[in-house]
């Protein structure tokens, strides 16, 4: 190739890698607007709620007065009940994208099904509030408990877990399938063995941004009756005594952590923002805790499997 | 386990949240209370179905409410617990407003004045020229109802064009930033904010005096006619309970004490004894005909006939 | 399987067609597929070898749009294996197929190759331990890959993976095995172990092969196919094919320069 | 082949155990479908009176909403407006940020900072969106100001920038999965060429992960189309029939937790208003989704 | 491009090393590459050839703790083309690959060859057209393809796939081309065709190809290099390498049964 040739093409090259310099600075801004405003919203919590994050805050009770209230029933709350969001709607979204991408035949059913599905994502979360306190509260009598909680956030996030969980496993090479049907795999052989676990990457993103949605959810729990002043314990979930295990707990009443701050943001005194602002603290602090081994699993596997 | 469930109003629910703390403090634990906010409407549906024990409520129970109830063979104790005073407040900035009639307020308020009463001098040619900028709560709300009834005169009759909130902190500070505004919500929000808004005397009548809020003006009955009753339902066949009598007994012991303390007015002590009265005889039914009310004296109220 | 090697048919196509959707890809072709021998299959690129060893073990079931019509018999049971009523799963289990493009699971050199073991239900340690050095050692990858059987597949090059996907295919003791030019991505040693094991192989399994390789048909084959544009051309013993065939397209064909 | 019967009866075992287990996976699909259903069926046997009460002309064509006053409106368009503003602003916000920060995480970023960084910008979508409508209220609305000093205290545009900022992890996450999984020889293929980043992210890369992409703008529509908390902090609550972003207005889903919360008796007419405007709500979602589907359909790419 | 073909060098390997983390695929490889000449890398599966080839285009540059070490000198620049420096997208604009997988985009037939030139900035369709084209001819695809030209390029046989990726190396008027393995999936006339175009393209480019068939080599290269275990064992002339090498190594392997 000759001088001016190179030199042309230097240009073009130039030309193009502007694009890319464009392109990284624009990323990295439109990155930092996304982490900025997460650092701003957190950075505000925690110069607003610091001097309540002290050991009493944890293990409180709610209370009129903002220096003795406590999160001790909300924290509690949300955890158990992000147990049985999670237990349900981890197995249930994934069952279903399995269905949709693996099994279902290519009919109208499906199409109904998959438009369903996506449909649900834009349903406010309130009217799965209605629908919970007309299903899970009334006809099916599980009353105003945890359970009944759990499982209406756990339809809340199920299109999420699915419609994620879908793309995952759509990503997986055909010939990867092929490979495995080749050497007689089933089909639930050749989900289970290769397709689940090579697409636990995006699954796993499915779940942790559904359970972040449904931890900081409170419309729909307020309906079906969350309590905002709780100021004692559901059963514990474990027992000193065989079988170890108890169920009781289930269906006790109970609070969460979006409730809570909910409840304190609307207070007239100015105390009480203090410590909305420290649950929303130990909020985030427990999203992340609770995302924390999704987040590792994903690192994990997407480290591992690259085409 | 023994547990009284109360759910409700979100405007009674820190009087309420009060005394089941104090309630379950003094009964070291054995006696476990729970108190939920799902709105006076959303309140009474759990009630009217046999949920819950006690409803809190910011309005008396209507209409709907009684069939339901009475459908349900659910009978009931109407119990004032403490006053609401609406406060009408403004910037203080505001430094044109010393008082304001009913008249005025009904004036700006009312639908007649939708996108035409917009300047502070249409209503009083003694004040400046500047935009009125309106807060109020949302349209579904009790308080809503109360002002409209107690300004315009008939509830719900409103100019829909000012910004509403649910959460009267939004209002706050709506209020609060803006000089030309005017705004109304309940008096705690404002006695929490003293510093930042400026509460507007109210003069009832033509020839009466302007009145401020506060706790002595309301509990005399001088502050007219936005300070309203709030109430608690007890469900008639829950107490039985001996649970829920404690807690109700304690709860109309303590109101006076602790409604103060969450910036409530308390209600005079007579109407307490009334309540503790009619509580004890378990007159049930409620003193409204399912239709809201302005101006009723709360002694009024407990002796009035129930009706079902 | 037969005791008796001989001439017996191991699988036959009849008229057998091939649509991808509304493309006719395969033209009602009709071949025997000997028992214990090495059919080999060759013909220009795109002629439909592919595609035609693809219906052995159903894999264009996978697709919608995809249609079969006429027959492939397996004996000696004789059933139609493309019949709906035939479980493909079945006809998979005892047909296995090494594919074009080398196509390893994300998993350890071990486990790719124990798979098929593990479809079946064997998961003893010490049994899969064997089976999958054995099958190593027959593709030719053992010594490479012995100390290093917990890597990845991926990271192969190109022919150690084409040959880890042959020893998976013959880890699992298949009646018949569908080879789709499994020695493109080999140098000469290792396409000659690989010839080697077919030889081996074949007396115990039937081999069909797709081959672009003419020497290789010739060397290892015992009958050859030729197709055409989604047509049997010509089919016969492999000397025969190679030394005097019958049709000049064939003659055309293998005496191209590179015959 | 002696071992045939064996495995023949092998295969009825295994035929059935498969057919279970198709079962099951279809049964966990229906239950979503069975979801929606309810859903449905409680909106429209709560919206049967209303829609008594109300005629359907009047629901869809006066331009008042004030159900609630005494001088009742049941014009549904306000809402509408209302609900598809603040989503487009959100959108605008949120599509070209997430994919942006998508490509940029997965094709240009060191493999560190995206681990990092991801998980964070995942946290996005956890704050309760009270504290988003706090933040949009009392931080972005002022920061508004400073440049149009008109703007009024609750507006739309405020309460869609920070929606939108809160969808940004639904789009960028799902995204970013999808370009991952394109196979690297792909790539590899590109750069081959002499292509740069940006040309082997957008040419290659993009188009092969359409259908994930196409699946992320889908959860991000829908979760900025049902979103509530933030407008109803933000926006002024104010049903208002206007498409300008910087004026106050009310959303479908705003309207419904505050009627739902509130004082309102249940079974009037007032009440009732939620579920037609639910209803409405479903039916608007159910359109676009209709749309994405087949627009997905028409541009999957496989590989 | 200097005017002379002759003995001038068009790149250079100098002791060049190259690292997959800590193992270490190649060791101290010197190989000169001779303007527009053929030259060809032989050995056996795993000997680090497609390694190699892919430091010429940088490929490892896209993969974390990958390491060169040594240069590759590109003439006449005179430039290392591994030296940091350079932008690897410039190295790339100007040398081509064809890679041992066939690699077609998601794309369209078309799409896929316009790619390169795509991205060169042309957009004209007429030109466009001419150019992909041409080089679907030169590749033996355009027979096969013309009717289908906007038809999803994974509909292609694995045969037309390589070719495909053949005709995007070539639309793009590349000084160098690096062939792994290019006619792999390919039958004899197939393979010929592209043979015969390597041999009129040597005319205007350089040609670096990866190729374990020894025939092949033998054929169509200038210079062969033999690799074994990540180090060339002996580099020369192809005709002096196939009929009289220096190496016993180098005899063993090509003498091997498959010379
Ligand atoms: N990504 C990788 N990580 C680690 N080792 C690798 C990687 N890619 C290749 N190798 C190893 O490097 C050595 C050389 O591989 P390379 O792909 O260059 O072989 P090759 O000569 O092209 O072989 P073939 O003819 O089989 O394609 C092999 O032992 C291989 O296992
Ligand atoms: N999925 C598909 N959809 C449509 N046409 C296809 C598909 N796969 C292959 N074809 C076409 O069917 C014909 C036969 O393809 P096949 O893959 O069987 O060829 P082949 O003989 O194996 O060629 P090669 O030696 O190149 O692999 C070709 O023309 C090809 O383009
Ligand atoms: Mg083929
Ligand atoms: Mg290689």
């Amino acid at each position: 190739m000759n001088q001016p040739n190179i030199n042309e093409m230097r240009g073009l090259i130039a030309r193009h890698k502007r694009w890319d310099i464009i392109f990284a600075i624009v990323g990295l801004v439109c990155l930092l607007v996304g982490i900025l405003t997460l650092l701003a919203l957190f950075g505000q919590l925690v110069a607003e709620g610091l001097p309540r994050l002290k050991p009493g805050f944890f293990i409180s009770f709610p209370s009129r007065s903002a220096e003795e209230a406590g999160i001790l029933s909300a924290w509690v709350g949300t955890t158990l009940v992000m147990l049985v969001t999670a237990l349900a709607a981890v197995p249930l979204g994934v069952a279903s994208a399995i269905y949709l991408e693996e099994y279902a035949p290519k009919n109208w059913l499906t199409a109904v099904i998959e438009i369903n599905v996506t449909n649900l994502a834009g349903v406010p979360s309130i009217v799965y509030g209605l629908l919970a306190l007309g299903l899970f509260v009334y006809q099916l009598d599980l009353g105003q408990s945890i359970l009944s909680a759990g499982l209406t956030l756990a339809l809340l996030i199920l299109p999420v877990v699915i419609v994620a969980t879908r793309e995952a496993l759509r990503a997986v090479p055909g010939s990867i399938r092929e490979a495995a049907y080749a050497l007689g795999a089933t089909r639930w052989q050749m989900v289970s063995n290769h397709v689940l676990p090579y697409s636990q990457g995006g699954i796993m993103t499915g779940v942790i941004i559904g359970l972040s949605r449904a931890i900081g959810e409170t419309a729909p729990i307020i309906t079906i009756g969350a309590l905002t002043f709780i100021a004692f314990l559901p059963h514990p979930p474990v027992t000193g005594e065989f079988p170890y295990l108890s169920f009781a707990w289930l269906k006790d009443p109970f609070t969460v952590m979006p409730i809570q701050m909910f409840n304190w943001t609307s207070r007239p005194e100015e105390a009480f923002q203090h410590n909305a602002a420290a649950a929303g603290v130990v909020l985030l602090g427990m999203t992340l805790l609770m995302n924390g081994v999704a987040i590792w699993l994903r690192y994990r596997i997407r480290k591992r499997i690259k085409w | 386990d023994r547990i009284v469930k109360i759910d409700g109003s979100s405007t009674v629910y820190p009087v309420t949240e009060a005394v089941a703390e104090d309630f379950q403090k003094a009964k070291k634990g054995e006696i476990k209370v729970t108190v939920g906010i799902s709105g006076t409407g959303g309140g009474f549906k759990k009630f009217c179905r046999g949920e819950t024990d006690i409803s809190d409520a910011s309005r008396p129970i209507l209409k709907k409410e009684m069939d339901a109830c009475k459908a349900a063979g659910i009978k009931y104790i109407e119990l004032p617990v403490a006053y609401d005073a609406l406060t009408v407040v403004v910037n203080p900035k505001n430094d044109w407003i010393k008082s304001m009639t009913v008249d005025e307020l009904k004036k700006i308020w009312e639908p007649a004045a939708q996108g035409k009463v917009t300047k502070w001098n249409q209503v009083n040619p003694a004040w400046p020229d500047a935009p009125i900028k309106l807060y109020g709560p949302g349209a579904d709300s009790g308080t809503f109802d109360y002002f409209t009834e107690a300004i315009v005169g008939k509830s719900k009759s409103s100019r829909g064009d000012f910004t509403a909130s649910e959460d009267d902190n939004v209002l706050v500070q709506g209020v609060s930033r803006d000089k030309n505004a005017l705004g109304y919500f309940g008096y705690s929000y404002y006695s929490e904010n003293a510093k930042k808004l400026k509460a507007v005397p109210i003069v009832e009548k033509a020839g009466k005096p302007a009145v401020s809020p506060s706790f002595d003006t309301v509990k005399n009955g001088t502050y007219q006619p936005l300070s309203r009753p709030v109430f608690i339902y007890v469900n008639a066949s829950s107490v039985d309970k001996p649970e829920v009598r404690e807690f109700i007994d304690y709860y109309l012991k303590s109101a006076p004490k602790l409604a103060r303390e969450v910036k409530m007015v308390p209600l005079p002590e007579k109407a307490y004894k009334l309540a503790q009265d009619n509580f004890k005889k378990k007159k049930t039914g409620t003193g409204f005909g399912g239709e809201p009310e302005v101006g009723v004296s709360v002694e009024e109220l407990l002796q009035r006939e129930g009706k079902h | 399987m037969s005791e008796t090697g001989g001439n017996t048919l191991k699988a036959e196509a009849r008229s057998l067609s091939f649509y991808y959707g509304d493309y006719k890809a395969l033209k009602e072709i009709s071949l025997p597929v000997h028992d214990r021998k090495i059919t080999a299959l060759i013909g220009p690129s795109g002629c439909g070898k592919s595609t035609f060893l693809r219906c052995f073990n159903r894999m264009h079931d996978l697709y919608p749009g995809n249609r079969y019509d006429g027959e492939i018999i397996l004996h000696p049971d004789d059933v139609n294996i493309l019949s709906p009523k035939v479980d493909p799963i079945e006809v998979r289990m005892r047909i296995s197929m090494v594919f074009q493009k080398p196509n390893p699971f994300p998993k350890s050199i071990f486990e790719n190759v124990a798979y098929g073991l593990r479809v079946r239900g064997v998961s003893k340690r010490s049994t899969l331990e064997g089976k999958v050095e054995q099958a190593l050692r027959d593709a030719a990858l053992w010594n490479e890959a012995k100390d290093r059987l917990h890597d990845l597949a991926f990271n192969l090059s190109g022919g150690q993976q084409q040959r880890l996907c042959i020893a998976r295919a013959l880890a699992i003791d298949p009646e018949l095995v569908l080879f789709d030019e499994p020695t493109s991505a080999l140098d000469p040693i290792a396409t000659a172990s690989i010839e080697e094991l077919m030889l081996e192989l074949k007396e115990k399994v039937t081999i069909l092969i797709v081959t672009h390789n003419m020497q290789q048909a010739a060397r290892v084959s015992d009958h050859t196919a030729f197709l055409y544009l989604g047509e049997v051309i010509e089919f016969n013993e492999t000397k025969k094919i190679f030394t005097n065939p019958d049709k000049s397209q064939t003659e055309d064909y293998i005496t191209g320069r590179f015959g | 082949m002696n071992g045939k019967n064996h495995r023949l009866a092998h295969s009825h075992t295994r035929h059935l155990r498969e057919r279970l287990i198709e079962s099951v996976l279809l049964l966990a699909a229906l239950s979503s479908v069975a979801t929606t259903f309810a859903i449905v069926a409680i909106l429209c046997y709560e919206s049967i009176p209303f829609f008594r009460k109300v005629p359907l002309k009047e629901f869809l064509t006066d331009s008042q909403w004030t159900p609630l006053f005494d001088d009742a409106h049941y014009g549904i368009m306000p809402l509408v407006a209302g609900t598809l503003t603040t989503t487009a602003v959100a959108l605008l916000v949120a599509i070209p940020m997430g994919t942006v920060i998508a490509i940029y995480l997965s094709e240009f970023a060191p493999h560190r900072l995206r681990e990092v960084v991801k998980p964070f910008l995942e946290l996005l979508g956890a704050v309760p969106t009270v504290v988003f409508g706090y933040f949009a209220l009392g931080v972005v609305t002022p920061l508004l100001q400073m440049i149009y000093p008109d703007l009024s205290g609750f507006n739309m545009l405020s309460a869609g920038l920070v929606m939108g900022i809160m969808i940004i992890p639904y789009i960028s996450s799902v995204s970013e999965d999808a370009m991952r999984a394109v196979p690297m020889h792909i790539r590899e293929g590109s750069y081959a060429m002499g292509a740069t980043r940006f040309q082997t992210a957008t040419r290659v890369v993009v188009p092969s992960a359409f259908s994930g992409i196409a699946a992320a703008y889908i959860l991000g529509i829908s979760r900025a189309v049902g979103e509530t908390m933030i407008v109803a902090v933000a926006a002024g609550m104010q049903p208002n029939l206007t498409w300008n972003p910087l004026e106050p207005a009310a959303t479908i889903s705003a309207y419904i937790v505050q009627v739902c919360l509130g004082d309102l008796p249940h079974g009037s007419i007032g009440y009732q208003t939620i579920f037609a405007a639910g209803l409405t709500l479903m039916l608007m979602t159910l359109v676009f989704n209709i749309a994405g589907y087949w627009l997905k359909k028409r541009f999957r790419e496989v590989y």
